[in-house]
């Protein structure tokens, strides 16, 4: 089940401040709603978790992230996220392109092409919802990089951001709602 | 499929249901239909620890008008909205709501307010409540608030409802004189979502204008989306051809439907503005 | 493992009860434990409707509902419909008007069937399609079904004018 | 002609009530997840959430330590005992439990025995198992391309071509084509479907350790070839296997492979000497089991000017999914396909097939269908009314030129089937007059010119079916012949077994009736039996409406076995030669004294009390039918549709289908049947489909949205028939399960088509989806 998510946003900071945020890993994976680094494997790999909060119990998937592609010249970046659910039910990627800009007025334009691919279960029943999931997953993610662009935290890997309940709640939708 | 384990718990009152709810916080879910959740527990996608069975608190099935308003219990079941004598005379949109839900056997269980409380966009109730200007009734420790329904669905699979807090009773205005609505769905066949659906009440003043219109749509963007342009555009005006189809128009403009296997978003767009047109056209016929 | 908890239903009549934990499901309580085996699973997702049951004289799907839920219950299952030794009118429809192939889908069908001569007596063939749209047939096509539950309604329907017929005639 | 029997004996065309269903009214059935044994413990299986992906490890240690947990299976278990792969139907072999790499999501990978059903799932949830996902190859067209990655690393050819097939002069046919002033063509994919009976896949595996004996209760539409090949692949003497088909809910199809879940089953009831229950959850029979169609065709028709056909080319696309389980013929890697030529008179045809291997589920299976004939005459009734489009004729008119006269039969194709017998134009006027086809085309143009629209469709189909005659049909080498053992009681009354197994066809019935015809012994005292090895005669099952042609036919023979014995013993009793006897369904009688009378139940005891000196005691006889040819039910099917243009919608107006197929054993059974298979073509018009989404993902793999019609969808059905016997049968008739699902589908699509084709529209691939027509709608401006 593919998505795919082009959005373009500004800050209102330096591009600088703004590439040196994006291209650490570890900073922008807690801007994604529930995911976190766990682990630097080598200078462009990481380990990660999302946990997505599933009503009472907490789904994890856990994966790798990975830079694939790394321009400082043109401000570009090319993410590829993979997690596999740890209840072996399935895998969720995401592969994330950014490209900074900088605005007439001084602040940063960020464009970003995401695809996103879920495997497993929730595409099989889910599909209704999960563009709808992606889609507010990423506005999350837009505020987050915003809020943590300014105020950076240095410990970001290893607090793992709250979970939102979108996963949950877009799960929640896939049967018929009448309870 | 086998759901996993879960403790049950019975409260046989509000207040009791409600410490449970608190007491188990996040862990804890609301029974009551079932109907939504039985069928992802056993999918294993929902996993509540707790289950807090609603459905033997006394008191919370009834339809009845009081004081200005229909009011529908919290546990009152489809089955019971479409059999009663007062929504088969005066709210007909309830009716045509109500037989589109799922099929009989489900009907039998599900409840109006689970529909409400699930924020499911594909539900067939938040429009029709949106186009009748409802307000939702949530009681909690500090006791009952009541949310006016533009304010209730917050964002995909999320209502205004806190934690701990159960929809007692959702409230309609009981309609003035020369009104009438409607409810226009089209489904794959019986007992699914719908592709799309259009909920439509009018009410009309002496000489035949808009005094009042409601519309709202179902799964056709995150949330249930109330259709505040085409409701303005009818406005004062008769309910003709032209009028109709504009606001129909402006209706379908507001959807914001996704591709899925029920169609590409642009077909959705479309049926929304055709059923839009469907469903004032009843509910003017029926308001005349 | 959550702690098990009693039921106790009255289920075609008769009085069961039973220790269980708290997440089995009705279907499997009435099949498994109570070994009534004519209700049926066919989907696993509430949309079949083999598993259909009268739960306090209303259709439920058993399969997406607990067993716990029914404590305190009337049930009626397909095992239920005989009375006497007698063939319950729509048992006699269903075979005369060639309502069932493979049987399956015949006992949720009865019972959504039974459900709905309850409440209308006469139904058209239009509400009779609509009454038993919660039950998937994949044999029939439907509609000698709908003759089977005509059938029952016309025979019940008579039935009772017999003794009215016999009142007059006093 | 058959001599009428009373309607006490209910022989032939009597349409007698079902026996069979005093216990399935009464919620008595006995399906195999009903079956209950002493010490019963439970499978779940664990399946691959990927496509395509390598299989690192499966740690089974976690769900091991669960209370109440008895064993876990993996592949690399059954791979010690050399099961890891069983044979599929098809000559290629599948994976029981995969090692190395799974192939499609679903794919089964271990299995977990548990005490009860809800410690099982519990289990299952817990095994843990490490893939690496690889690329997905869903498209067919892409698995042919030089570069595409190899799915099956198992075979020693390294791409994912399974066959290449061909029949036909492709030559002759071209040089048609060539010199043809008029050419007609279309594209149709035949979605990939499921049958999805109601009940789905399941068995329950019962080891006795202590003889040795393995019994296994399950869902089979062919218990003898089931049982052998548990004996082949599992090396158990065949005469310690016993298979039991108990009542089973439907099958269309879908329960004639073997499922990786019976031979895990088994292997657990082996290993633990306790039986296994295995019952398939929907999801699971959606996604994992014999699916049907997938089939990527392109039709040509070359023509004249008048419209008389020349020749058809036809191409075809077969996406097999990750392994080739197609339960067919040996000799006919896409079954019957080849039939394609239809109720037409080719001169020349030629049609060639390719099968691929994709990331899907395994098959592919013949859905109420005899071996693809769906997919062939989709095809050749779709492209006849394009060539009716194109040369802007009536496409009733255009049949009629080119159907095969009824003095042409036996009628040889030129794809080589010999067709027994036809009347193709007399079943379609009966069909259109019935429909009232003149006024509808009035009706149309003048709904056309206030802009409605609507549509008429009609399908003049020809079935082949009743597999087949030994000297071309075998699975596995079994040849396709199938039996009837008749044992008549001293009292009179019978039992017939048989190797075929009923589904909900009502064989019980059905079978009586002829031995009730054959024999004059009421239909109620004859009990038939089907399903157990132990006791039935060998035989290959109920698929491909098979059962009449084949079973019913060693049912009449074996009767009239029976009969000419009896005939011996009356002679005896009545003191006279048999020469002097005539034979009157239910006695015999002395010619010009019909008053000097045996009955049969009279001869009966006497076979048993009284036989002739000399004689062997009983009155019992057994024939293994093996057909001279198979037979061909025809029929013409017609459709009104109106069409919503707001939505899109399709609403059938009317439907009437007028069946041939031959002479009928009871009329109100093969009704029944007929209203069925309408209704499962109506949901493959317009409602199912299994699809993959780019990753793999089953997309329709739940009742959610794998749409099944309810009696809302369903249009009320009107049935007609016309009566043409097959000259070869021993009663005449030839099979009916299937022409419904068989013809319908292009019925509803023409009349789809219909309604639009003068907006040039010429096809619409199934499912008829309501966005699919408001797309056209609205590509075509009728709607903005």
């Amino acid at each position: 089940m593919g998505q795919k998510i082009e959005k373009t946003f500004s800050v209102a900071e330096p591009l600088d401040k703004v590439w040196t945020f994006l291209s650490d890993p570890r900073q922008v994976a807690p801007c994604v709603p529930g995911a976190s680094i766990t682990e630097q494997v080598d200078d462009k790999t990481y380990k990660g978790a999302i946990s997505v909060k599933v009503g009472p119990t907490v789904t994890d998937y856990r994966g790798e992230v990975q830079i694939e592609r790394l321009d400082s010249q043109n401000h570009e970046i090319e993410i590829l996220g993979k997690g596999q659910d740890v209840r072996g039910r399935g895998s969720a990627s995401m592969k994330m392109t950014g490209k900074l800009r900088t605005l007439p007025n001084g602040d940063t334009e960020v464009t970003s092409v995401s695809e996103i691919s879920v495997v497993g279960i929730l595409a099989q029943m889910g599909g209704r919802v999960i563009s709808e999931v992606s889609n507010i997953m990423f506005g999350e993610f837009m505020k987050n990089f915003q809020a943590r662009l300014q105020q950076p935290d240095a410990s970001a890997e290893v607090n793992p951001i709250k979970a939102t309940s979108v996963a949950w709640e877009a799960t929640k939708g896939l049967f018929r709602g009448k309870s | 499929m086998i759901p996993p384990p879960f403790e049950y718990l019975r409260p046989s009152t509000i207040p009791e249901a409600i410490k449970l709810l608190q007491q188990h916080g996040d862990d804890a879910k609301i029974l009551s239909g079932g109907q939504s959740l039985i069928p992802m527990m056993k999918l294993r996608i929902a996993r509540p620890a707790y289950l807090v069975d609603i459905n033997r608190i006394a008191g919370l099935s009834y339809v009845k008008e009081d004081v200005g308003f229909l009011k529908i219990g919290g546990l009152t079941r489809e089955a019971e909205l479409e059999a009663s004598p007062l929504v088969r005379s005066k709210y007909l949109i309830l009716l045509d709501t109500a037989h589109v839900i799922a099929d009989p056997q489900v009907r039998n269980l599900a409840t109006v307010a689970g529909n409400l409380a699930h924020g499911d966009p594909a539900n067939d109730h938040p429009a029709t409540m949106l186009a009748l200007g409802a307000q939702i009734v949530a009681t909690g420790a500090r006791g009952e608030r009541v949310i006016p329904i533009d304010d209730f669905f917050v964002t995909l699979f999320t209502t205004a409802l806190q934690q701990g807090e159960i929809l007692t009773e959702i409230r309609i205005p009981v309609p003035p004189a020369h009104s009438g609505g409607a409810y226009f769905k089209l489904e794959r066949k019986v007992g699914d979502f719908a592709t799309a659906a259009v909920a439509a009440q009018v009410t009309l003043d002496g000489s035949g204008n808009v005094q009042r219109a409601g519309i709202g749509l179902t799964n056709v963007g995150p949330i249930p989306i109330k259709a505040k342009a085409a409701e303005d555009s009818l406005k004062g005006k008769k309910l003709e051809t032209a009028v109709i189809a504009q606001a129909a128009q402006l209706a379908a403009d507001a959807s914001q439907p996704s591709s899925d296997l029920r169609g590409p978003a642009d077909y959705k767009r479309g049926l929304v503005r055709e059923l839009a047109m469907r469903a004032l056209s009843r509910a003017a016929e029926r308001a005349a | 493992m959550a702690k098990k908890q009693l039921v106790r239903v009255k289920v075609n009549g008769r009085d069961r009860e039973a220790e269980v934990e708290p997440r089995l499901l009705l279907i499997h309580f009435i099949r498994e434990i109570l070994q009534l085996t004519g209700s049926h699973i066919g989907c696993d997702t509430s949309h079949c409707g083999a598993c259909t049951v009268l739960l306090n004289g209303k259709t439920v799907k058993s399969c997406t509902m607990f067993a716990v839920q029914a404590d305190g219950g009337e049930i009626m299952t397909v095992e239920g419909l005989m009375k006497d030794g007698q063939l319950h009118p729509l048992q006699e429809g269903f075979k005369e008007e060639h309502g069932l192939q493979c049987g399956f889908c015949t006992p949720g069908m009865l019972i959504s069937s039974y459900a709905l001569l309850q409440h209308n007596a006469k139904p058209s063939e239009e509400d009779v399609r609509w009454g038993i749209s919660g039950n998937l047939c994949r044999c029939t096509g439907y509609q000698n079904i709908v003759r089977a539950v005509r059938f029952a309604a016309n025979k019940m329907a008579a039935a009772e004018k017999k003794p009215e017929m016999a009142e007059v005639a006093k | 002609m058959i001599h009428k029997t009373s309607p006490e004996v209910g022989g032939m065309g009597h349409p007698l009530r079902r026996k069979e269903d005093l216990r399935f009214i009464q919620g008595k059935g006995n399906y195999v997840d009903d079956v209950h044994l002493p010490g019963m413990v439970y499978g779940q299986m664990v399946r691959s959430p990927y496509a395509h992906a390598r299989l690192k490890t499966v740690n089974t240690e976690k769900a091991k330590k669960l209370p109440g947990v008895l064993a876990i299976i993996t592949g690399e278990d059954l791979a010690k005992a050399n099961l890891a792969w069983m044979p599929t139907l098809s000559y290629d072999k599948q994976m029981v439990l995969a090692t190395g790499k799974v192939l499609f999501q679903s794919q089964e990978v271990a299995f977990v025995i548990a005490e009860d059903r809800y410690t099982a799932a519990d289990a299952a949830e817990l095994v843990e198992v490490e893939y690496e996902e690889l690329p997905v190859l869903v498209d067919p067209q892409k698995a042919m391309d030089p570069g595409a990655p190899v799915l099956r690393e198992d075979r020693e050819q390294k791409n994912n071509h399974i066959f290449h097939w061909e029949v036909g002069n492709r030559k002759a046919t071209d040089d048609v084509f060539q010199k043809a002033p008029v050419k007609a063509s279309v594209n149709a994919f035949f979605q990939r479907c499921h049958p999805a009976p109601l009940e789905t896949c399941g068995c329950v595996a019962d080891f006795n350790k202590a003889t040795g004996k393995l019994t296994v209760y399950m869902t089979s539409q062919a218990p003898h070839a089931h049982r052998t090949v548990f004996a082949l692949v599992g090396g158990i003497p065949e005469q310690n296997i016993r298979v039991i088909s108990p009542d089973i809910g439907g099958g269309f199809g879908n329960k004639v492979p073997v499922y990786p879940g019976y031979v895990c089953a088994i292997v657990a009831s082996l290993t633990l000497g306790v039986p296994v229950k295995w019952i398939e959850t929907r999801s699971e029979n959606l996604q994992s089991t014999g699916f049907a169609r997938d089939y990527h065709m392109t039709a040509e028709i070359a023509a004249d000017r008048d419209g008389k056909m020349q020749a058809l080319r036809v191409k075809t696309l077969a996406d097999h999914g990750a392994f080739n389980a197609a339960a067919q013929p040996t000799k006919f890697p896409a079954g019957l396909f080849s039939i394609c030529t239809g109720s037409y008179d080719y001169p020349q045809a030629f049609c060639e097939v390719d099968g691929v291997y994709t990331n899907k589920a395994p098959g592919g299976i013949a859905y109420r269908c005899s071996f693809r004939v769906t997919e062939a005459a989709y095809l050749i009734e779709r492209v006849v009314d394009v060539l009716a489009l194109e040369l802007k004729m009536d496409p009733a008119e255009l049949r009629r030129k080119n159907f095969i006269p009824p003095v042409r039969f036996p009628y040889k194709s030129s794809l080589g089937w010999t067709y027994d017998s036809g009347n193709y134009e007399a079943a379609m006027k009966l069909a259109l007059d019935k429909i009232g086809y003149a006024e509808l085309r009035k009706e149309q143009a003048e709904k056309r010119k206030k802009g409605e629209l609507m549509g008429i469709g009609i399908s003049s189909f020809t079935e082949i079916v009743g597999a087949g005659p030994a000297h071309t049909f075998d699975i596995l080498g079994i040849k396709m012949f199938d039996s009837c053992e008749i044992r008549i009681h001293p009292t009179g009354k019978a039992i017939t077994r048989m190797g075929t197994k009923s589904q909900g066809q009502g064989h019980e019935t059905t079978y009586a009736q002829i031995v009730a015809q054959e024999l004059g012994i009421p239909a109620n005292d004859v009990t038939v039996e089907e399903g157990d090895t132990d006791t039935a005669p060998y035989g290959l099952g109920t698929y491909a409406s098979r059962s009449t042609p084949t079973s019913g036919a060693a049912t009449a023979i074996a009767a009239r076995k029976i009969r000419d014995k009896a005939k011996k013993i009356a002679a005896y009793m009545l003191e006279c030669s048999e020469n002097d006897l005539e034979w009157e369904p239910g006695k015999f009688y002395v010619k010009g004294a019909p008053s000097k009378a045996k009955t049969i139940q009279e001869i009966a005891f006497a076979a048993y009390t009284n036989m002739p000196p000399g004689m062997e005691p009983g009155l019992e006889a057994v024939d293994y039918y093996d057909p001279p040819n198979l037979t061909f039910p025809f029929g013409t099917y017609a459709c009104v549709v109106d069409i919503d243009k707001g939505t899109g919608e399709v609403r059938v107006r009317r439907f009437v289908a007028v069946d041939d197929c031959g002479n009928i054993i009871n009329p109100m059974i093969v009704e029944g049947q007929i209203h069925g298979g309408l209704t499962e073509g109506l949901a493959i018009a317009f409602m199912q489909q299994i699809d993959y989404d780019e990753s793999g993902n089953v997309q329709g793999g739940s009742f959610q949205d794998y749409l099944l019609p309810t009696a809302v969808e369903t249009p009320h059905w009107e049935t007609d028939k016309t009566c043409t016997p097959s000259p070869h049968h021993p009663f005449g008739a030839k099979g009916v399960g299937e022409s419904p699902n068989v013809g319908s589908p292009a019925a509803f699509v023409n009349a789809v088509v219909d309604a639009l084709s003068h907006l040039g529209v010429k096809h619409i691939d199934m499912p008829i989806a309501p966005w699919k027509v408001w797309n056209i709608l609205k590509e075509k401006g009728v709607i903005s």
